[in-house]
C-alpha cells in the first residue's frame, strides 16, 4: 500500500516531493532539520559559468501570501561547483538535480558539458526563466525561437535528463512548452516565479534593488496550477509542477493538474521540515482514498 | 560543543511591557538548549496574523541554560511584532533556533558594548557572558528619554553602565555616539560590541576606526529563511556578498563595505 | 491643502479612487453602505451587445490572498442598460463609465455606439480582457495587432474618452499598451485578472465550472504594480491602476508607480466601505508628508 | 418598514458548543435591528485567520429585537468556521447584516418545516416568526444520532416537533424524507418550507410536486460578496441565472433548474 514512487524519463524517485531551486541552498543548510534522502530529490541553486555575486541589497520583500525575491543567481560559478560543493553533497542518498543558468547560449552549453561529467547527477534543469539578471535567464523563456535554439544547444553536450524550467511571464506557456519540446527536452519543470514589484510608500522607493523582482508562494498558486495543467495536456513529456506548494493538498492538486513530481519553494524558509510533512500527507490521502500508488493521480483531474 | 539547529513550539511563560514601543517575551522550551552564544538570533513563526508570511527575526536577549528559557526584546514595528506583542502566558511560538554566528572573544579585557534602540537586544546577553571570561565591559546605551528605559540593573551587574539619552534626562545629553566617553584622546578598549541603528553603528565603526581599536557590530537585514538558504540578505564583505544570517549578523566591521 | 483631485485626459475626478468593473455592480448595491457621489468615478459591469447569462456555478473559488471567478459577463445587454439601468444610475454625483465587452470587434463597436449617445457616461472602458469567455475577451487583448484593431473600430465611433483595459496574462505588456495606444486609446486601465486555477483535491475536480477563472485580489497585487510601472514608463497617455488594492497604502503605491487613479476591486466585497476609507487615508498621508496636491505623487517613484 | 444593509462589528456575548461539529454564536448589537427576517443571513469577516480571506455567510439563526442580539448556528467546516469556534466573551465580529430575502408567508395555516444539518439554521426563527401570524408549523428535523440533537425544546414551544436520526436513537430511523410523514397518501400542508443539503432539499421538493404542495428552500452557494455585487453566486431559474445573495437565498422551488 501507499506507494509513493514516480518514474520521471526514466528516473525513479522514492517519492513526488523534491525542493525548489534557489530555495534549498545546497541541501547543507537543511542537514539539522531533515535528511535529504528522505526526499523525492533535491533541485540544488543555479549554477553559471563563472562567480556571480547577483544584485545588490535589499533582495526581499515580503507580500499578501508570498515574497519577491531578486538574489540575480548568486553562485561561485561551475568550477567551484564541482570542485568544492559537488564532493559534499553527492552522497545525499536523493537525486541531486542541479540548475544550470545563464546570459548566453554558450553559457548554458558550457556549465552543462561540465555537469554532464558529475557521475552523481543523474539530470539538470535548465534555467531559462530567472527574472533577476539584466542578460538571458528569462528572455530565453519568453520567446520560443530563443528557448528552442537553448535547448537543442544543451541537447547535444548534455547526455542524460534534459530538464527545462519555464517561466509564467508569457503569453502562451504552451507554446515554450512545445519548443523546448521539440528541442530535445525530457521533462518541463514549471513554474517559475513572476515578475513583480513592492514599493515603499513611505519612502517612495522600490523595495528592490532591482525594483522589480520575482514572486512567489501561495500567492502564484493558481497561475501555477493552470500552467502544470495547461502544459501537461499540450506535450507528451513528464512535467515538474512547482509554485505556491505549502501543504500536502497543495501537492495533490498539481499532481491531478498533471505533474508527476512537484517542487517546494518558498515553504522551506517558513518550515524547513515542510517537505517532509508533505510526504506524510500524500501518503494519508491515498490511504483515506485508497489508492494503491500515488501514479494513478498524475493528471487525474476529472474534467469530464 | 554541539551546533544544531532546532524548531519547536516554545511556551510563553511572561511578556512583560516596558513601554508602548518594547516589551519582552520569556519563552520556555521543553528540552535542554544546546549551545547559545551572544550575538545569535532566532526566526518566530506570526501564526494567526494574516499579513505576516515569512518568519520574523529577533537577537536573543538572554538564555537561561538551567531553566531551559530564552528571551527576546522586541520593538513594536507592524503587524508581525504588533501580534507577538498581544501574546499571552500560556501561547505557544514556534521558533527556529539558534541562528547565526555570534560576537567573537576579545583579546584584551578592556571592552566597550555600545547599544542604542532593539539594537541593545543582544548586549545582556554578551556582558553577562563576558563576565564568565572575567571580563567586565563598559556597556554605553543610548535611550530616547529617561522614561523609555528599561533593565538599568540589569547592566549595571555586569560592568560599568554608561548612559546617554536624547533629552538629557537621564545620564549624558545626545546620542551614544556623542558620549563623552568618544570625546577623549584615547579610545582605551581592545574592542567595540556595537548594535544598534545602521548609522549609529556607521559612525561607532568610523570612530573604531580612527582609533584602530577592533569593532564588532550586528546587522539586521530582510530575511526570508534565515538559515542560509534563500541568499535573500547579504551583505557586501571583503569576500564578496556574504549572508547575513550565516556569515553574519555578527561582522567585524573591516570586513565591511558600508563604512 | 489636501487636494485629492486628479485630472485624466480632461476629466477631473474628484479624488483617484473609484471602483473596478465587475466589483460594484451598478452602484446600487453599495447605496446603503455609501454615497457613490463620494468617490472619484465608478467603473459599471460589463456591458455586452445582448443579454448573457455568463457561466454555470460554481464561478467563485477563494485562494490564498485573493480569489477566482468565471463570472463571464454576464448582463441583461446594452439595450436593456440603456432603457433600464443608465436612468437609475444617471444621477450619481460622480463619473460613471461603462466597461465595454464583446466577443467580435461589430459587438464592441455596437455597444460603444449606443453608449456614446448616454449624455451623462463621460468615457468608456474596453474591456479586451476578460479571461472568463470562450470567444473574443482576453485574446484581443494578448495580441497587439488584435487589441490595436478593436481600438481603432471604437474610436471611430467613439466620440468621448476611451479607456482600454488590459489583460496581464502577456509577455509584453507595454507592446500591447502602445498598440492601442497607436488604435486611440486615451487611457490605458490595467490590470485585469490573472488567469488561475482551482482545484478541488478531495473531490479531484476543478473548483470552477469554467476549470479556470480570473484571480484578483492582493495576491497579483506585486504584478499589477510592475505593470503599471512599466506602462506608465512606456506610454504617454494617463493609466488607471489596479490589482489587489485593499488600503490607501496599496493605492499610494499604485500612484507612485504612474498611476493618475486607482480602482477597487476585490476589497469591495469585504469592505463595502473600502472606497472611503482608502480617500480617507490619502488625506492623511498627504497630510504626514506636507504635499499639497496628490497630483505631485503620480508617477514620483524615486529609482534614481 | 426599513430594509438596510448594516457593517457593524458585533460582540460575542455566548459561545455556545453543542458538539464537536456544532456551536452558537450570540452576538450583540450596539444599535437596534432595522427589519430582519426568516431566511436572511449576515457576512462574517474571520480576521486573524490567515487562510480566510473572504467573509463566511450564515443563516440569522435567531433575533432578539429586545436586547439587541443575533445567533448564528455554525458546524465546523474549515479554518474559517473553526477561527470563529475558537473565539470568546467580548470579542468583535465584523458583520454585514441582513442580507437576501426571506421565507415568505403562507397563504393556509398548515405548514411544514423541514430541516436537517446546519440547515436547521433559519429554522428557529422561521417557526417563531410564524408563531407571532399565529401558524403553528410542523417542524421536522433530521440528526445523525441522538447525542448530536440540540435545541429540541426550542422548536417544541413553537410547533409539533417531529425527529428523525441516521441510527434510529431518536425518533424515527432513516433521513428526513424517509419520515412516515411523507409516506401518507396526502400530505396535508399548504407550504413546506425546508433548508439542508441539496440531496435533502432535491429529495422534499420532488415529494412536495408530486403532492402539488408549494415548497420553499433556502440555498447556500460561493459567495464573495453576499450583497448582489459579484454574480458569483448564481442559481439558474426560470427568470436566467439569479443571484442567490440577493434573489435568494430563499427560492420556491418551482422556479430553480435543479430538481
Ligand atoms: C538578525 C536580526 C535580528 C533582529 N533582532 C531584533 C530584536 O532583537 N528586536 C527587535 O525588535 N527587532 C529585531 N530585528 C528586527 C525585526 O526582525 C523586525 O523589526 C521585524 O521583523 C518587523 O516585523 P513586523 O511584522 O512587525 O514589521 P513589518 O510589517 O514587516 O515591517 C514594518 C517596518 O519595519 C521594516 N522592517 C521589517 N523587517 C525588517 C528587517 N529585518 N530589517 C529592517 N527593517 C525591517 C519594514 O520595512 C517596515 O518599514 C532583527 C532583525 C534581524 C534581521
Ligand atoms: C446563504 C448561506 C447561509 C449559510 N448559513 C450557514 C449557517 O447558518 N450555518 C453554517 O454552519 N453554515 C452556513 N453556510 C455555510 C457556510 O458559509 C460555510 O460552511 C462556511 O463558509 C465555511 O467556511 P470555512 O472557512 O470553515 O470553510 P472553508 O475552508 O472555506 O471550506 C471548507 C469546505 O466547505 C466548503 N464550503 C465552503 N463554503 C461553502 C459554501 N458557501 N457552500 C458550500 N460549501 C462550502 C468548501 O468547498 C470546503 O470543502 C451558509 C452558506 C450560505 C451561502
Ligand atoms: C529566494 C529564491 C531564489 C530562487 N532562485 C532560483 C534559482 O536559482 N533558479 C531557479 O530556477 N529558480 C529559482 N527560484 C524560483 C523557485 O525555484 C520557484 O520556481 C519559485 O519560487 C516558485 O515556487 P514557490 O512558490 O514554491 O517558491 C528562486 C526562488 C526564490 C524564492
Ligand atoms: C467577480 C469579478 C467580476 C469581474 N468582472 C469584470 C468585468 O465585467 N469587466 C472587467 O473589465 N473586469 C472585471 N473584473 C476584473 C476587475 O475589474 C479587476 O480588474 C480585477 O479584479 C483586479 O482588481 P482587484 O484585485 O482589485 O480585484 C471582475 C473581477 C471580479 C473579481
Ligand atoms: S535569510 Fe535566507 S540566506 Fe539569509
Ligand atoms: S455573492 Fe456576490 S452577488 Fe451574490
Amino acid at each position: 500500500m501507499n506507494d509513493l514512487s514516480v518514474n520521471i524519463a526514466g528516473m525513479t524517485f522514492k517519492n513526488p516531493v523534491t525542493t525548489a531551486s534557489g530555495t534549498f541552498g545546497y541541501g547543507e543548510e537543511f542537514l539539522d532539520f531533515l535528511d535529504p534522502g528522505q526526499l523525492g530529490g533535491i533541485f540544488v541553486k543555479a549554477v553559471t559559468g563563472k562567480n556571480r555575486e547577483g544584485n545588490n541589497y535589499p533582495r526581499m520583500a515580503e507580500t499578501t501570501g508570498g515574497m519577491l525575491n531578486s538574489v540575480g543567481l548568486q553562485n561561485k560559478g561551475v568550477d567551484i561547483f564541482c570542485r568544492d560543493i559537488y564532493p559534499k553533497i553527492k552522497t545525499f542518498d536523493t537525486h541531486i538535480i542541479v540548475n544550470v543558468s545563464g546570459s548566453t547560449v554558450e553559457e548554458y552549453v558550457e556549465v552543462s558539458e561540465r555537469i554532464n561529467e558529475l557521475e552523481k547527477i543523474p539530470a539538470i534543469e535548465l534555467n531559462i526563466s530567472c527574472p533577476n539578471v539584466k542578460l538571458g535567464g528569462m528572455a530565453f523563456g519568453t520567446m520560443p525561437d530563443m528557448a528552442k535554439e537553448v535547448t537543442i544547444a544543451v541537447r547535444k553536450v548534455y547526455k542524460k535528463i534534459l530538464m527545462v524550467k519555464l517561466s509564467p511571464n508569457v503569453t502562451h506557456i504552451t507554446e515554450i512548452a512545445k519548443a523546448v519540446v521539440d528541442g530535445g527536452a525530457d521533462v518541463i519543470t514549471l513554474i517559475n516565479t513572476l515578475l513583480g514589484m513592492a514599493i515603499d510608500a513611505e519612502r517612495r522607493r522600490p523595495v528592490l534593488s532591482t525594483i522589480t523582482g520575482g514572486l512567489s508562494g501561495p500567492a502564484i498558486k493558481p497561475v501555477a496550477l493552470r500552467m502544470v495543467w495547461q502544459v501537461h495536456k499540450a506535450v507528451p513529456v513528464p512535467v515538474i509542477g512547482l509554485g505556491g506548494i505549502m501543504n500536502a493538498t497543495d501537492a495533490i492538486e498539481f499532481i491531478l493538474a498533471g505533474a508527476s513530481a512537484v517542487q517546494i519553494g518558498t515553504a522551506n524558509f517558513i518550515d524547513p521540515r515542510v517537505g517532509l510533512k508533505i510526504i506524510d500527507g500524500l501518503g494519508q490521502y491515498l490511504e483515506r482514498h485508497q489508492i494503491s500508488t500515488i501514479k494513478e493521480l498524475i493528471g487525474a483531474l476529472k474534467t469530464e | 560543543m554541539i551546533f544544531k539547529k532546532n524548531i519547536a513550539d516554545l511556551t510563553v511563560v511572561r511578556n512583560t511591557r516596558f513601554n508602548n514601543r518594547y516589551f519582552m517575551l520569556d519563552l520556555q522550551a521543553e528540552e535542554p538548549f544546546s549551545v547559545i552564544l551572544p550575538g545569535q538570533f532566532v526566526q518566530v513563526l506570526v501564526a494567526g496574523s494574516p499579513s505576516t508570511f515569512l518568519r520574523r527575526p529577533f537577537s536573543i536577549h538572554s538564555v537561561d541554560f538551567a531553566s531551559r528559557r530564552l528571551r527576546l526584546l522586541i520593538q513594536i514595528k507592524g503587524e508581525g511584532t504588533r501580534h507577538l506583542s498581544l501574546l499571552t502566558e500560556g501561547a505557544k511560538l514556534n521558533v527556529i533556533y539558534p541562528l547565526g554566528n555570534s560576537f567573537s572573544l576579545p583579546v584584551t579585557k578592556k571592552v566597550l558594548l555600545v547599544g542604542g534602540g532593539c539594537g541593545v537586544a543582544p548586549l545582556l546577553f554578551l556582558a553577562q557572558f563576558l563576565n564568565q571570561q572575567h571580563i567586565q565591559p563598559v556597556i554605553l546605551i543610548g535611550f530616547r528619554t529617561r522614561s523609555e528605559m528599561f533593565e538599568i540593573e540589569e547592566y549595571s551587574k555586569f560592568g560599568q553602565l554608561l548612559i546617554t539619552t536624547d533629552d538629557g534626562t537621564a545620564g549624558e545629553k545626545g546620542l551614544v555616539v556623542d558620549h563623552s566617553l568618544f570625546q577623549k584622546e584615547r579610545l582605551d578598549f581592545g574592542k567595540i560590541y556595537c548594535c544598534g541603528p545602521v548609522p549609529m553603528m556607521q559612525s561607532v565603526a568610523r570612530i573604531a576606526q580612527w582609533h584602530k581599536v577592533d569593532c564588532e557590530v550586528s546587522l539586521e537585514n530582510t530575511m526570508a529563511c534565515g538559515f542560509g538558504a534563500c541568499l535573500c540578505c547579504i551583505t557586501p564583505t571583503d569576500r564578496g556578498n556574504e549572508r547575513v544570517c550565516m556569515e553574519g549578523p555578527v561582522f567585524n566591521t573591516k570586513r565591511l563595505k558600508w563604512l
